[in-house]
């Protein structure tokens, strides 16, 4: 495992994102995508944001860099990056931010590239959009220094070829190129590898690995897949239904998972070398975006409020407490009512009856 | 379990899909999908078939169902020749055999509810009055953990999870002996991934069912296979029991994919060998040894020759010049 | 025609052409005159020969007595063309776009050129005998929409046009900037049956229709002011042709009474029997509304005579050659405009022994109009048109119904604006007060040889350049001479002299004479006569009036 | 892409086989005799056989149909029955008409409609769009030759001695002429000059003539005539325009690569018009080159409103006319035009379109 | 507190919804859509009512009966028109016949034509598109390069040489339209075929032994109907334009039918002066025509599978 950085400007995260709220106004009702999302990321460091399929990981990425479009509306919170609530500039002036100091990559790499534009040229457009003097064969020189740092081979040519000539990992390997044109301070990866078959996926993990590690490039890495997580996250956050469940540092995650949801998720996988019978499951499936329940989210779903006859979690929504110093948990078991940490370890729940 | 017979072999199947082009259209290539590709399936086993994209999993396991017309090689059912067989002897093997596929979405009729789905298969082949077949399908439907109400509704109803249940059901309903699973799971999100896995599980050990589980996700293949068949580029490179395979691959094909597969414990601390380079196109596939030009220890004579499906030790066949040293 | 023998002075227009044609401008030379001779009458039809007595003067000999010679003659379809140029240009294998498109005549205008879409222009030829025309340029526009033709001439965009629409009459005559210019109704329009068809072979049942359609109520509804409701099939001003009884008048009762009395009673819906109305969908003098009145009569038989009728429109060519000959089962709509002012031409034409358009013809019709078109004095032919009308009454091969008016328009300020009864407006006699005169007439010319052409179209601008030997009356029917300064006949009316204009010359400079009469007349009537091409090679007027060609091709 | 185009070209040669034959028995199955059509309404049974012998029309149906193939593979496309004139001079008349209207509604068409779809995509849902929308809706529900009669009666009627008067009918007023641009510089062309029809085509296109002659007047009082036909036939493709424009814009802008667009710091309206437009506009190419057939079926009607002598007016007449070789020469020349205009719609849309297959 | 002691208690049996139900509860969600039923009711309404709804027989001429003329200006007592005079809401015809009585039963005319062409179209292109896409081969192309050359030629220059064949009239019309949609029809039903035998739902039934009829119809069509209909509403709209155009140059339905088309075709001279001959039919075109367009669109979008999938998310 590669060494983890330490974060160089002291504990001062470069964003934090606080009681974050994206909700989509549909014909059918109001999706509450991101309701009351807060986490933070410091300077070079790898956080990893883990959830099912639909949680609003994405959403939450896209907030960051106010890339919600209609129906969809940012409607609450706070993203600071290096001090600044991002949500309080001027939509027009989020252009200086995006691709210059937060860069992102997406999951489908060929559909994220103009298929009507050579691959050079889309790099060359980030280089001319913040410094538009910016000679354009000097911007193509450099685009294709990108590439080849990278790891495209014969980048000369490749530079020429259109998204559709490019293989999968190829074409991720572009985005990256564009995403570190302008060496950001932050760069959002959403699930960059779930396209990929598994050896090309190691290799973009190498890559991303070495721009962290290279230009100190803090990242959020999303992500379902729990192995990339154990190995590329320095702090990992779990969301389940829109909200952060749990935010801990990865050993901790794996070790020590104290959310229910997040205990399911890791029982539930199989391991490659450790032969299970039955593999864990977690029952039910995530609630309904639109109507959502008045307590917590995962509270049908949780063995564990059946196990200790929790009442509560179908009336009130748990807090997100730091448990352990670097350690948040959001769920009864850990709360008490009046909103204070309760020394309460799983599986030893207090009956509320 | 090793001493079961042999439900189906497969033997030399190839299968090449023409690619049209030029001014007059005709076949100016071929797509290799599947290059001699040999195999047997025991009664009551699961064997897993893991590869790359594009390696030529999915047409294996459909041309062995006569999805797809062979280019070449044989498949035998029970020692018959299933690409022989014609009209009623063909139809009649299509309740041995079932399929279900990757994308739980797609492989289900939009417009029907589902009950009549997973009861498609017995209208067509006459079975029982509308009464049977109806508590044929409740019972599949139950055997996959869904309800009798389930039945009149409609696939956009359903979760992922539960659309690949009834998919299982439809296979089920027809009480074949075989079933190919098309990365039954690869469309899902862990949590129901596991409950899938579980339900295959619980079927093959209750109905005696045999498997050929394909997928990409070594991890799952491990979890459900009792032996495992690896491809790269239409050929398979390895074949053996799951044991040997995850303790002690031959082919460093398998070994760069071991490797590279993120594990969940950030404690563990591997050798990665990661591949260079991406997978050749299965039109114009590398000369020689397929893998040669992004294996590791390739040599001169793997870009001439192309290695044999060996038997290395009992039940471990690799086709590599040099597994040994690997031994 | 030999060439002119001062080409160039007064007409620098003409040089050109005048050095085309044949250098024998010295002395002139014996002329020999040229002779176009059937032979016998067997291999003709009313034309024997036509010859060129001397420079100056023709002879036509006819198989028959001819009375409407000299109104025949004047009609435009047998202007005179120079011989040279005829060869030149409308002669099997010369035929060109020139002989079709910029027609060489003797008119006070000239074809400039034809704008093909768009317009034909004319110029002033300078050269005329006559008096110059009052505007020097003519340009003859095409716009087959009514309403959009009287929209320009009242945006002032063009000077006059052709065909008022029926509705339009009032708010022509009620605009001040602008005249009607009213022509006179000689024409028919008549609903025709085919007496070989049930139930029209019954006179009852055709008596009832005449009686039961309210004819004045179709001439107030649906024609212009000016029309009336024929009370024969030939109009009153035409000679003889109001010999006899009138028509029938309206009268429903006695019609049912006569469907009655033929066995067709009422059914429970008050039908008697169905039949079908066709027409054609064309405007004409005759029938300015033929849709509206098409329903209208519909209507009527239903309303009046229990008679359930579908109307049928069908396209114009297959309706005439269906009508014609007699092959529609039910009643048309069909009419009839004077191409010359005879009553020949509206009975003989209808009613010979020959015409199965009505189905069988009758004796009683037939038999006194043929005696009757050999006599050439009106009032000894009068008994015989007033037993031909009558019988026409009693045996109803047709219901005459109206005489339609109709009218051009032009702006006030163009004076002289008139319509003769019989041809096109000559324009130069027509003062716009300004260079150019803009008529806008309903269609685009087929071709500009008028002796193979029909439509009033094409007609029209090959009046304004090309002469006859006779011309009509503003106002009337009578000729009077063009490019003859008289014609007269023999006493049995078969053999007609003309006396030729002298010092004439054609646009190209050639000078007018006799062979250029035979010439015309050959190429048009002769069909060996290798100029005998044309447009399309039907030369219907030639045809028709002079009832056959010389040397027609067996059949 | 040479081979594509080239595989593209030899596609349409069934088609224009097809086009050939299908001509050809549209011309014969139409009943009513061409004789009487012809010569008129008096015409001799004597003419008619004639007329018949000389126009080849009696012979066998197979042996016309072999005639006319090689006659129209070699240029000759016959002569007019009732004009007597070559079809391809009438032709030559008669296209530059509908190709001035024809092209001035597309320019008006696609110049309001593409601008329009944009705008409404960009502003999905707002008062905009949806005005936009209705009137598009509206557009394509319009029929061509009622809107045509409605604007006549506008402008030449309700707003006649205003400054918005606009002439009902025609090409030029009367006593105006567009001198052929040859004949305006004296070029010795004439009839029989090599070329010859070409640089009447060309001078039959009174826009052009005009500006080439720098007659100003007459330019202003082509483009004076044509505003209203033009209005009239554009009104469907305009409609249609828009509203794929609209939906083939919102499909791009929900795409991945827009919002890469935006995360790398693009302002939006450079998203919009660099990224977006270039990618919406795929499949507008191919329906601008449907919309010539529309355009084609409005052009009948529209001028016949506006009594432009083109060549839908003039099928219309042969057709009523039963002037066979007019017929057939107008019909091929209007479906060949038709498959290589969408050829070459096709074959801009594989240039625009790096993903057809570049050989 | 039963609840508390159950994990993910099974859903309630609650009514299923098919995806009919789903599309037409998106449809009518649709502005669009909203709209063009409405007047699509509207309109069949005023067609089953029209003798109630006409004051007088559309085919009745006045004269003689009213002491009108023809082309008599509309008279609305409302709009200040004599009572003593009877009123005429949209004037009266060339034949003196009242227009408004007309408008009114074109409707029916209108509406007949366009579901009958296209449910010709339809029921023929299916058949000729399904055989095309599922045999494949010359099959194929034999069809499909019959269905090219037909759309070679622009529709409407193909309808009048079709009806210049088969001779004028409202059935000979009806027969032109039918047979210049059908390529379309064919068109699409082969795309969609090609295209949903490829899917894995097909290859599903192929492995349980199904006939290739049966494949055809019971997977294959069904599922090729949603463009179809789509198609097919816009193609009403179209082939009402097109009938209407044909009965404007005389073609189409005949006198005394009452025609849009055919009435503004016999009146359009009238335009300067009796523009409201010319208005009425030509709006009730326009309008009819626009409530297929506006339904077709707005089906179009509801069973867009791009919007479907925004509520298959949740
Ligand atoms: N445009 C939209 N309109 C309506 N709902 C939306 C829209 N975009 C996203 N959502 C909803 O927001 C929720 C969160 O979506 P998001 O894409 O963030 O999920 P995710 O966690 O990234 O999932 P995945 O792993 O599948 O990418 C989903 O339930 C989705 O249905
Ligand atoms: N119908 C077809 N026509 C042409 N080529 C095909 C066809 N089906 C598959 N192929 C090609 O054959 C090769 C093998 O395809 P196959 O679907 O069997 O791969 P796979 O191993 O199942 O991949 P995946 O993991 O992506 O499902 C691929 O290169 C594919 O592009
Ligand atoms: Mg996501
Ligand atoms: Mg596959």
């Amino acid at each position: 495992m590669p060494a983890k950085s330490a974060a160089p400007n002291g504990n001062a995260p470069i964003l934090e994102v606080r009681d974050l709220k994206t909700y989509f106004f549909t014909e059918d009702g109001v999706v509450k995508a991101v309701d009351g999302v807060d986490f933070y990321v410091k300077h070079g460091e790898v956080l990893g944001l883990v959830g099912e399929s639909g949680c609003g990981k994405s959403v939450t990425s896209l907030s960051i860099l106010r890339l919600i479009d209609r129906p969809g509306e940012i409607v609450g919170g706070e993203v600071f990056f290096e001090g600044e609530n991002l949500l309080d500039r001027p939509l027009d002036s989020m252009v200086d931010i995006r691709g210059d100091r937060i860069s992102m990559i997406f999951q489908q790499p060929k559909s994220s590239l103009n298929p009507v534009f050579k691959v050079g040229s889309q790099i060359v457009e980030v280089f001319q959009i913040h410094d538009e003097k910016m000679d354009k064969a000097v911007a193509w020189e450099k685009a294709v220094a990108l590439l080849k740092r990278v790891g495209i081979p014969d980048p000369e040519s490749k530079a020429h070829a259109y998204p559709h000539q490019l293989s999968g990992g190829q074409a991720q390997r572009v985005m990256i190129a564009m995403a570190m044109a302008l060496q950001p301070e932050l760069l959002i990866a959403d699930e960059p590898t779930t396209a990929l078959d598994v050896t090309i996926q190691a290799q973009i993990l190498d890559l991303i690995r070495e721009l962290n590690h290279e230009t100190n490039t803090a990242v959020i890495l999303i992500t379902h897949d729990l192995g990339v997580i154990a190995e590329m996250a320095d702090r990992v956050a779990v969301m389940y239904a829109g909200q952060i469940v749990e935010e801990v540092s990865v050993e901790g995650l794996f070790k020590n998972g104290l959310h229910p949801y997040t205990q399911g998720l890791i029982k539930s996988i199989p391991v490659l070398g450790s032969v299970q019978e039955q593999l864990n499951t977690i029952p039910g499936s995530v609630p309904n975006l639109i109507d959502l329940p008045a307590g917590c989210r995962f509270a049908s779903r949780c063995p564990a409020r059946v196990e200790h006859g929790l009442s509560i979690c179908e009336e009130h929504m748990p807090n997100l407490l730091e448990v352990a110093p670097g350690h948040e948990v959001r769920c009864w078991l850990y709360e008490d009512a009046a909103g204070h940490t309760a020394p309460l370890k799983p599986g030893k729940g207090k009956k509320k009856k | 379990m090793m001493t079961a017979k042999p439900l189906i072999e497969v033997q030399d199947l190839v299968k090449y899909y023409p690619v049209q082009g030029g001014i007059i259209p005709h076949t100016v290539a071929e797509v290799q999908a599947v290059d001699g590709v040999s195999f047997t399936v025991y009664e009551g086993e699961t064997l897993g078939l893991v590869g790359e994209s594009g390696c030529g999993k999915t047409t294996v396991g459909r041309t062995m169902l006569r999805l797809e017309t062979p280019t070449g090689g044989e498949v035998r059912f029970e020692g018959a020749n299933i690409f022989d067989l014609k009209g009623p002897a063909l139809k009649a093997l299509r309740r041995e055999m079932q399929i279900v596929f990757q994308d739980p979405f797609a492989s289900l009729d939009p417009r029907l509810p589902i009950g009549e789905s997973i009861g498609e298969g017995l209208a067509i082949h006459g079975m029982g009055n509308g009464r049977e077949r109806y508590e044929r399908v409740i019972e599949a439907l139950s055997r996959v953990g869904l309800e009798r109400y389930h039945a009149t509704r409609y696939p956009h109803e359903f979760s992922g999870g539960q659309r690949q249940r009834i998919g299982i059901a439809r296979a089920l309903v027809m009480n074949p002996r075989f079933i190919v699973l098309d990365e039954p799971v690869s469309a899902l999100d862990v949590s129901i991934q596991a409950e899938v896995l579980n339900i295959l599980k619980d079927l093959q050990r209750n109905m005696g069912l045999t498997y050929l589980f394909v997928a990409h996700n070594l991890a799952v293949v491990e979890h459900i296979s009792d032996r495992v068949a690896v491809m790269y580029l239409g050929k398979i490179v390895e074949v053996t029991t799951r044991a040997a395979l995850f303790r002690k691959p031959l082919h460093p094909y398998t070994q760069a994919l071991l490797s590279a597969i993120p594990m969940p414990d950030p404690t563990l601390k591997r050798d990665r060998v990661i591949l260079k380079g991406d997978v050749p196109s299965p039109l114009n596939p590398p000369k020689g040894c397929r893998f040669h030009p992004r294996c590791p220890i390739a040599e001169e004579r793997c870009s001439v020759e192309e290695p044999a499906l060996r038997e290395l030790e009992s039940g471990h066949q690799v086709a590599c010049h040099f597994a040994e040293r690997f031994l | 025609a030999p060439a002119a023998e001062t080409p160039t002075e007064e007409a620098p227009a003409s040089s050109e052409a005048s050095s085309e044609a044949p250098a024998s401008s010295e002395a002139m030379p014996a002329f020999e005159g040229k002779v176009l001779d059937a032979g016998s009458c067997e291999n003709t039809g009313i034309i024997k020969s036509v010859e060129a007595v001397d420079q100056y003067t023709v002879t036509f000999t006819l198989c028959q007595a001819d009375p409407a010679f000299l109104s025949k003659i004047a009609f435009s379809p047998f202007g005179i063309y120079p011989e040279e140029w005829l060869e030149a240009t409308l002669g099997e294998g010369t035929r060109s776009s020139e002989g079709l498109e910029r027609p060489i005549g003797t008119g006070p205008y000239m074809v400039d050129e034809w704008r093909r879409g768009e317009s034909v222009n004319f110029v002033a030829y300078e050269g005329y005998w006559g008096e110059q025309p009052e505007a020097p340029a003519l340009i003859l526009r095409w716009q087959s929409e009514a309403a959009a033709r009287l929209l320009e001439l009242q945006a002032g965009t063009v000077d006059g046009i052709d065909n008022v629409g029926p509705t339009d009459f009032e708010v022509v005559a009620a605009d001040s900037s602008l005249q009607l210019v009213e022509r006179p109704a000689l024409n028919i329009f008549y609903i025709g049956m085919t007496n070989t068809f049930a139930p029209y072979d019954d006179v009852r049942v055709r008596q009832a229709i005449a009686m039961g359609i309210d004819r004045q109520r179709i001439v107030d509804s649906f024609y212009p002011a000016g029309s009336e409701v024929a009370s024969h099939f030939t109009p009153c001003s035409i000679p003889n042709g109001c010999a006899g009884e009138s028509w029938y008048d309206l009268d429903v009762q006695a019609a049912n009474d006569l469907l009655d009395a033929a066995g067709f009673p009422r059914n429970e819906d008050g039908i008697r029997f169905s039949t079908t109305v066709y027409y054609r969908d064309v405007f004409r003098g005759y029938l300015p509304e033929p849709g509206l009145v098409a329903v209208e009569i519909a209507n009527q038989l239903r309303d009046n005579l229990g008679i359930d009728a579908a109307v049928v429109v069908m396209e114009s060519g297959e309706f005439i050659a269906e009508s014609t000959a007699g092959r529609l089962d039910g009643l048309y709509l069909l009419g009839w405009g004077a191409d010359y002012p005879h009553v020949t031409n509206f009975l003989d034409y209808h009613f010979t022994s020959g015409n199965p358009q009505f189905g069988t013809p009758h004796a009683e019709i037939y038999g006194p109009l043929e005696e009757a078109s050999r006599i050439a004095d009106t009032a000894t032919a009068a008994p015989l048109y007033e037993a031909a009308n009558n019988a026409i009454k009693a045996l109803i091969p047709m219901i005459p119904v109206a005489h339609g008016a109709s009218a051009d328009a032009a702006l006030a300020t163009v004076s002289g604006a008139y319509v003769p009864p019989f041809g096109a407006t000559q324009f130069y006699y027509l003062d716009p007060g300004k260079d150019t005169l803009v008529f806008v007439q309903n269609a685009e010319p087929i071709s500009l040889y008028c002796g193979d052409e029909s439509d009033g179209e094409s007609l029209r601008p090959c009046q304004q350049a090309v002469e006859t030997l006779l011309e009509y009356g503003q106002d009337s029917g009578d000729t009077s001479g063009e490019l003859a300064t008289a014609c007269t006949s023999n006493a049995d009316l078969t053999v007609w002299t003309c006396t030729l204009r002298d010092g004439v010359t054609f646009h190209d400079g050639s000078a007018f004479d006799a062979n250029d009469v035979v010439a015309s007349w050959a190429a048009g009537i002769d069909a060996a006569n290798p100029n005998h091409v044309g447009n399309t090679g039907t030369f219907t007027y030639f045809a028709y009036l002079w009832d056959g060609f010389i040397n027609a091709p067996a059949e | 892409m040479t081979q594509y185009i080239l595989r593209r070209l030899l596609l349409s040669i069934p088609v224009l086989f097809g086009i050939l034959i299908a001509t050809f028995a549209i011309a014969r199955l139409i009943p009513g005799d061409p004789c009487t059509a012809a010569l008129g309404e008096r015409a001799t049974q004597a003419a008619c056989d004639a007329y018949n012998l000389r126009m080849g029309l009696d012979e066998p149906i197979y042996v016309q149909l072999g005639i006319y193939m090689r006659d129209v593979l070699t240029g000759n496309l016959g002569d007019s029955i009732r004009f007597s004139r070559p079809v391809f001079t009438i032709i030559i008349e008669k296209l530059p008409v509908t190709l001035e209207l024809g092209l001035a509604a597309l320019t008006l068409a696609i110049l309001v409609g593409v601008p329009a779809g944009i705008l409404s995509a960009v502003r999905r849902n707002s008062k905009v769009d949806v005005a936009t929308m209705v009137a598009a809706n509206i557009g394509v529900s319009m029929p061509v030759y009622w809107l045509g009669l409605m604007l006549a009666y506008l402008f030449a009627v309700l707003l006649r001695d205003t400054p918005f008067w606009l002439p009902p009918s025609g090409r030029l007023t009367a006593g105006l002429s567009s001198i052929p641009f040859y004949r305006a510089w004296g070029l010795p062309i004439s009839d029989g000059t090599f070329g010859f029809p070409i640089f009447e085509f060309l001078s039959n296109l009174y826009i052009l003539n005009s500006i080439i002659t720098l007659n100003f007047k007459v330019l202003f009082d082509t483009i004076k005539h044509l505003i209203l036909p033009a209005v009239a036939l554009s009104t469907i493709p305009m409609s249609i325009i828009a509203r794929i424009t609209r939906s083939s814009m919102l499909e791009v802008l929900g795409q991945d690569y827009i919002r890469t667009a935006r995360a790398k710091g693009l302002r939006e309206r450079l998203v919009v018009l660099r990224h977006g437009l270039r990618n919406a506009l795929l499949p507008i190419i191919t329906i601008v080159g449907l919309q010539v057939g529309t355009l084609f079926a409005g052009a009948v009607l529209t001028e016949s409103i506006f009594s432009l002598s083109g060549v839908g007016r003039s099928l219309f007449d042969a057709i009523t006319g039963r002037d066979y070789p007019v017929i057939q020469g107008f019909t091929v020349v209007i479906a060949v035009g038709y498959v290589i205009v969408n050829l070459a719609a096709d074959i801009s849309y594989a240039f625009a379109d790096p993903r057809i297959k570049l050989d | 507190m039963t609840a508390t002691d159950t994990l993910a208690a099974p859903p309630q049996a609650v009514k299923s919804n098919s995806l009919l139900q789903l599309t037409l509860r998106r449809l009518f969600k649709q502005r669009n859509a909203r709209a063009g039923a409405v007047i699509l009711g509207f309109l069949i309404l005023v067609a089953i009512f029209a003798p109630a709804i006409a004051p007088y027989d559309p085919t009745l001429s006045l004269l003689d009966i009213e002491p009108v003329t023809i082309r008599q200006a509309p008279c609305i007592h409302l709009l200040g028109c004599p009572e003593d005079q009877a009123q005429h809401l949209m004037g009266l015809d060339g034949n003196a016949r009242d227009q408004f009585s007309r408008v009114v039963y074109g409707t029916r005319i209108s509406l007949f034509i366009g579901f009958s062409t296209i449910g010709l179209a339809i029921v023929a292109g299916t058949l000729l598109g399904a055989i095309a896409g599922y045999a494949g081969g010359w099959v194929d192309n034999v069809i499909m390069r019959t269905m090219d050359v037909l759309l070679a030629f622009p529709s409407f220059l193909l309808a009048i040489a079709i009806i210049t064949i088969l001779g004028r009239g409202l059935q000979n019309a009806l027969y032109a339209i039918a047979i210049v949609n059908t390529p379309h029809f064919a068109r699409l039903v082969r795309a969609s075929v090609l295209s949903i035998k490829e899917q894995e739902f097909v290859a599903a039934t192929r492995a349980l032994g199904a006939s290739a009829p049966w494949i055809l119809f019971r997977r294959i069509l069904p599922n090729a109907l949603p463009p179809l209909i789509v198609q097919g509403t816009l193609g009403i709209a179209g082939a009402i334009l097109e009938a209407a155009a044909l009965s404007f140059l005389g073609l189409g339905a005949q006198e005394p039918a009452a025609e849009w088309g055919t009435m503004l075709g016999r009146e359009r001279g009238q335009v300067f002066t009796a523009p409201y001959l010319v208005f009425y039919p030509g709006f009730a075109i326009m309008f009819t025509v626009l409530a297929f367009n506006l339904l077709g669109d707005g089906l179009r979008d509801a069973m867009d599978p791009r919007l479907s999938q925004v509520s298959k998310a949740k």
